[in-house]
């Protein structure tokens, strides 16, 4: 079985080196502040007993006021897994860093979330619309685009 | 990589094409030879029983897409009744929530058939009494245990054997 | 001697014999190698995770069928066991093992296809994949029999599934399991030893690693480049702990290695079917549920081991009628992101190679 | 050979013409372009027997319908399953998929079509040679069938090209299909070359 | 210039006329033209439909059986259809280069006939340098190909003609090769007369060079598994991806006769041809003809295609040294070991080409790696 880690324990650790990032440990998750993603995120990959190496996935949901993006860490060595969330509180220009650098497996699910939700990330290479076409107006995901608009 | 083996896998596999050369076909000539399709299937129509039906609009609701367009009102007798029943095949994707959803059971069914097919698309809307059971129409046994019953056993390929060995 | 040359862009697809769907590589080739690609995919975009915020819980599952559409009963199941984990639905044991039978009567089918695509994409004129392809249908008629539909299946249910078994599934399950390695046997006799399909596969298209999971490949993929990898073994979902089976593995990680771990784990998911037949106890296969179903506010992620990869469903409620928020880790898109690594450098004809052997399916790809 | 940049052509010129041809066309499709079915009407009023070099016009053109390959979706499996063993195409001669528009005669089209493969569809009809023909085949086909309300599916492929003959069914079963290519057949028995052409 | 002789040479002509044949020069020529294509076409839509009848039974299903009987009528219904089909030329493409090419490509293969031995002197000329006559027109084919995958202005088709060249160049070398050891066997260039060489069928005295060869015309027409000019799930069509109608047909139709031709050459040079016992010659011709491509579909059907760089490979490292190997065997056999017994002979070359086959695949590497970039 995967062990889904304590997210408490984990923020005890992080504590000492990040001591403003943790916004919030909940049981399953751990929020974190969006600027210090891609810190921690190299934290939790390169840290020896924790190893996160395998980025499950990334997703964005909008709650109207606020984004929030999360990640499934998970290490294929220890078999135990943590969620990271962010959330990006500025609706009109949402940024947050990319995590192409650290796991590529980020790189489409960054473009799909670019192009579905419209958040752009800061650092990603290819950084363009996957699924829809160029001159597609909106972003569909998101909940303020109705859905029977024909584009 | 490279011939090691002396063609050997390609002798192999020749080999196998060859003995296939002389198994039976396993081709159903379908417009003459038939398969029995599942008891449960999900055929290309949707039946509706104008006696049973209440009216309440479950199917509508369940419908996935909205395909059933039903409007009701209330007769004389302070029943439902159904004024007019439209659904499109054109856009009916078959999943049979609309059959699961329906409250007495018996008054929406999905067909028994599948040769269904039109040259104009407005033809692919049916409505009212073309909805309803006929010579033509069969019903299936989705979610009708009890039609499942009566309906013939299903071709099964894996079933059919050749020369007393398993049909290869 | 160095030749000078100059590189031009020629697209495949997005229609195109061998893309396996509307897929579109835009590839930069010099002569015939390949110097670079970039996958363009959107072709079938049909933005299933927004409809499905706009239907209810159980529409959605129509919805699920489409995404991966030669393995329909694997997409159900995630979609269902994350509804189950939000709204704490308990399920029959009896359905949790037809579940199984299901998920791997579809991994044998779906493996099949991939293996016969990809001898197509080496070539072969169709031979592989029609012998594999009656096989499937074999598999595809059970399925048609259980739900009645060959291909979308729409079947499993919160809380089982919508239909019990009938009886003669059981006979026709066990004379296929019975049957099945025997064809396994011949596939290998066919292609395994073949030379050119050696030459053609070996060292083709290699995928390190660290770099697999770096990339978050999953599955097949993943396990081919050494990675004892398994959902369903290292978090266990369902009643997979009560079944006996080895999670075949590769080392290089080439495509040849690839079609090895697909060939190899159909024969396991035939040894997991016997034991499934055997230990299948009676019950009911579907518990209550109110149709109207309104799980509790909060958030659920389940995956299962799909034939391409996992699969995982991250669903988000608010306590209504519809999920406020469907997000599918489809294993196919994740997968295509190592593609670029493993392409360049080959030939155009080791391109469509390597790409097949990657087994994507679009709809998956897209949602 | 260097190559400059980590990706070579991020190529957003390309991008952008390419999403301009769809929104052009998506503008221009909103409108369900009428079934080809003038030819049933005017069967009626006609009534003249087709003549010998019709029928063998036409014999040879039902007897050999070669497929191109436009298959985006899910449909795609019930068609092969209809080139597979069981059902075997073939024996229509039917069994040669040509990969090149300009050799083939019709188009199934199994499948959702979305936006952004539209003009691609378009292009691959437009490229068929005359004579040809179009089955819509499935839901998907027909109106989008389960993405009928999606902001990315084009409500139907009669929207872009078409279309001869509608088979419902999500997927039509293989029998079904062939079915509808029987359909087909009766449709171009029917025919008139002769006096068609202007 | 009496070397100089040309094929409207009536006397050179009228010197080839069978005796049992009646009329001048002109009737000959013009009675045995229209047979012959008659010949061609029939023999072509026997092919085709043989191929996907045979195809279809390897593939455990049947095969076109509705058109007419056992589906005999399906390929003349394909060619009524193509050739009644609307007639493209792509805007771009060069216009002159894509009208000629299926002409090119088809006219060669038509006149190779000319020499291809029916039956007993059955031919519209019997050249003393048949072979060499055939080798030459064989490969105009890939002109006409190359003409047409440029003509088109389609990035595939350009590949495809590419690739058919870099092929035909390659495969040439050890096919003529490997005809050679025929010709020495027989001492002579005329077709007519290696037929008659063959007491034993060359296949037996010269296996490794009915090894080569068949490969070699595998190749030669473009036949899997070096079927990479059409590759379907690479190319699309490769070169005759813009081709439709009428040009289409051409395409087709040469194709097809190449295959045709190509079988009849096999069984012409290593399978005794015409001469049979029992049967009429030309039935015997026909059913070595059908074996021979009945063993092409087998091994379409079954096997992979190769690619680019292990096709060259295999033709450059492995076919023309045994060719060549092949060549020196035979003469050596010629000139020192003149009335040496056919049989011992058979049982030499047999045991000469299973060792080679097992020293050279033990050898060979197929084409090179990935290539940095």
């Amino acid at each position: 079985m995967t062990v889904a880690l304590s997210s408490s324990e984990i923020a005890d650790r992080l504590k000492n080196q990040f001591p403003e990032a943790i916004t919030e440990t909940k049981k399953e998750c751990l929020i974190i502040k969006g600027d210090f993603l891609l810190d921690i995120a190299s934290f939790l990959k390169n840290t020896p007993d924790l190893e996160f190496n395998y980025l499950s996935y990334i997703t964005c949901v909008d709650y109207k006021d606020y984004f929030e993006l999360v990640y499934q860490l998970v290490s294929t060595k220890h078999n135990h897994s943590l969620v990271l969330k962010t959330q990006c509180r500025q609706p009109e220009e949402p940024i947050v860093d990319s995590m192409v650098d650290l796991w590529k497996g980020a790189d489409f699910q960054e473009r799909e979330i670019y192009d579905l939700m419209g958040i752009t990330f800061k650092g990603h290479p290819n950084l363009k619309r996957i699924f829809l076409w160029d001159g597609f107006q909106g972003h569909p995901l998101r909940k303020d685009n109705s859905n029977d608009t024909e584009n | 990589m490279g011939f090691r083996r002396y063609g050997n896998g390609i002798a192999k596999g020749m080999a196998l094409t060859f003995k296939h050369l002389f198994r039976k076909p396993i081709t159903t000539q379908y417009p003459e030879e038939r398969l029995n399709v599942s008891r449960r299937t999900r055929g290309t129509q949707i039946i509706w029983n104008r006696d049973t039906c209440i009216a309440c609009s479950a199917c509508a609701r369940a419908c996935p897409i909205g395909c059933i367009d039903m409007s009701t009102s209330r007769g004389e007798d302070k029943k439902l009744k159904v004024d007019n029943i439209t659904i499109d095949f054109g856009l009916c994707i078959f999943c049979g929530l609309c059959v699961e959803a329906c409250p007495v059971g018996n008054a929406i069914f999905l067909s028994y058939n599948w040769e269904y097919a039109e040259y104009q698309r407005s033809k692919l809307v049916l409505s009212n009494d073309e909805l309803l059971y006929s010579n033509t129409k069969q019903v299936s046994g989705y979610y009708h245990p009890d039609v499942e019953k009566t309906l013939p056993e299903q071709t099964l390929l894996v079933n059919r054997t050749n020369r007393g060995k398993p049909w290869d | 001697m160095t030749l000078k040359t100059e590189p031009f862009v020629i697209n495949l697809g997005p229609v195109h014999p061998s893309t396996h769907g509307v897929f579109r590589l835009r590839a930069t080739l010099d002569g015939e190698v390949v110097m670079d690609i970039e996958p363009i995919i959107g072709y079938l975009h049909r933005g299933i995770e927004k409809i499905a915020e706009g239907r209810n819980y159980k529409q959605d599952i129509p919805l699920t069928d489409r995404l991966d559409y030669v393995a329909s009963m694997s997409n159900n199941l995630p979609y269902v066991m994350a509804v189950e984990k939000l709204a704490e639905i308990a399920v029959p044991e009896r359905a949790e093992y037809i579940r199984i039978i299901m998920a791997e009567m579809q991994r044998i089918a779906s493996h099949l296809l991939a293996v016969g695509s990809l001898a197509n994409d080496l070539g072969t004129f169709f031979t592989p994949f029609q012998y594999m392809f009656r096989e499937r249908e074999k598999i595809v008629d059970l399925f048609e029999m259980v739900c009645g539909q060959r291909l979308l299946y729409n079947y499993m249910r919160f809380g089982g599934v919508s239909h019990d078994i009938p009886d003669e599934f059981i006979p026709a399950l066990c004379k296929l399991v019975s049957t099945m390695p025997g064809f396994i046997d011949e596939y290998d006799q066919l292609l395994a030893e073949n030379e050119i399909l050696l030459a053609r596969l070996k060292g083709v298209g290699i995928l390190p690693k660290e770099l697999a999971i770096n990339s978050s490949v999953s599955g097949p993929m993943l396990r081919a480049s050494g990675v004892e990898w398994d959902i369903r073994k290292v978090d266990s979902y369902s009643v997979y702990d009560r079944f006996n089976f080895d999670i075949p593995t590769e080392v290089i990680g080439d495509c040849y290695d690839r079609y090895r771990v697909r060939i190899q784990e159909m024969r396991q998911s035939v040894r997991i079917l016997e034991q499934a037949i055997e230990q299948l106890p009676p019950g009911e296969v579907l518990a209550k549920v109110s149709p109207r179903l309104k799980p509790p506010v909060g958030e659920a992620y389940a995956h299962i081991e799909a034939p391409k990869g996992e699969l995982g469903f991250y669903l988000v409620s608010d306590n209504s009628e519809k999920p406020y928020r469907l997000h599918i880790r489809a294993p196919s898109l994740i997968n295509l992101t190592a593609l670029r690594e493993m392409v360049i450098g080959w030939k155009l004809a080791d391109a469509i190679v390597i790409f097949g052997s990657i087994d994507i399916c679009l709809g998956e790809v897209d949602r | 050979m260097e190559v400059e940049s980590k990706y070579i052509y991020p190529n957003l010129e390309l991008d952008r013409d390419e999403g301009e041809v769809i929104k052009a066309l998506q503008e221009k499709s909103q409108k369900i372009i009428p079934d080809p079915d003038a030819w049933l009407s005017e069967e009626l009023n006609r009534n003249v027997l087709l003549t010998t070099v019709d029928g063998i016009l036409n014999w040879s053109r039902r007897s050999s319908l070669w497929t191109v390959i436009c298959f985006p979706a899910c449909c795609a499996f019930e068609f092969i399953g209809a080139a597979s063993p069981r059902f075997d195409i073939a024996r229509f001669g039917m069994e040669i998929i040509r990969a090149s528009p300009r050799q083939a005669d019709l188009m199934i089209t199994a499948g959702t079509l979305t936006w952004k493969m539209a003009p691609q569809v378009k292009r691959i009809y437009e490229q068929m040679a005359e004579p040809k023909w179009v089955i819509a085949m499935g839901a998907c086909a027909i109106s989008g069938g389960l993405f009928n309300d999606s902001y990315s599916v084009v409500p139907g492929y009669n929207h872009i090209i078409p279309v001869d003959v509608y088979i419902p069914g999500c997927p039509p079963r293989p029998e079904s299909l062939l079915y509808g290519i029987e359909k087909l057949r009766g449709k171009i028995r029917k025919r008139s070359t002769i006096k068609e052409d202007k | 210039m009496q070397t100089s002789v040309t094929s409207f040479n009536p006397t050179f002509a009228f010197n080839t006329l069978p005796p049992d044949w009646p009329g001048n020069f002109w009737l000959h020529w013009l009675v045995f033209t229209i047979i012959l294509i008659a010949f061609i076409i029939v023999s072509v839509i026997m092919f085709i439909w043989f191929e996907r009848r045979l195809i279809g039974r390897f593939q455990i299903r049947l095969g076109p059986n509705r058109v007419g009987p056992f589906g005999l009528f399906q390929a003349i219904a394909d060619v009524i259809k193509i050739l009644t089909k609307e007639d493209i030329v792509p805007q771009k493409a060069d216009k002159v280069v894509f009208w000629l090419a299926p002409l090119v490509a088809l006219v060669p293969v038509l006149m190779v006939f000319a020499v291809v031995p029916l039956q007993s002197g059955a031919m519209l000329v019997d050249l003393n340098i048949g072979i060499l006559y055939v080798v030459a027109l064989s490969s105009i084919v890939s002109i006409g190909i190359f003409m047409a995958g440029w003509g088109s202005n389609n990035k595939y088709s350009i590949i495809g003609a590419m690739r058919d060249v870099a092929q035909l160049i390659s495969y040439e070398i050890p096919l003529v090769l490997s005809i050679v050891g025929v010709v020495l066997l027989t001492g002579s260039l005329s077709l007519t007369e290696i037929v008659g060489a063959q007491n034993i069928p060359f296949i037996l005295l010269q296996p490794i060079g009915f090894f080569v060869f068949f490969i070699g015309s595998l190749a030669e027409i473009n036949r899997c598994p070096f079927d990479l000019v059409e590759a379907e799930s690479e190319i699309i069509a490769g070169y005759n991806i813009e081709f439709s109608g009428s040009k289409f047909a051409t395409f087709f139709l040469a194709e097809y006769s190449e295959a045709v031709l190509l079988s009849a050459l096999t069984a012409t040079l290593f399978l005794g041809g015409w001469s049979g016992p029992l049967l009429p010659p030309i039935l015997w011709l026909l059913i070595k003809m059908f074996a021979v491509f009945a063993i092409i579909i087998w091994i379409r059907s079954t096997l992979p295609r190769f690619r680019i760089d292990q096709m060259m490979a295999f033709a450059w490292k492995f076919l023309l040294p045994l060719a060549l190997i092949n060549l020196l065997l035979t003469s050596l056999q010629i000139v020192f070991w003149p009335e040496a017994s056919s049989w011992i002979i058979v049982l030499l070359s047999f045991a000469i080409l299973v060792a080679l086959i097992l020293v050279w695949s033990k050898s060979f590497k197929p084409g090179g790696n990935k290539v940095g970039i």
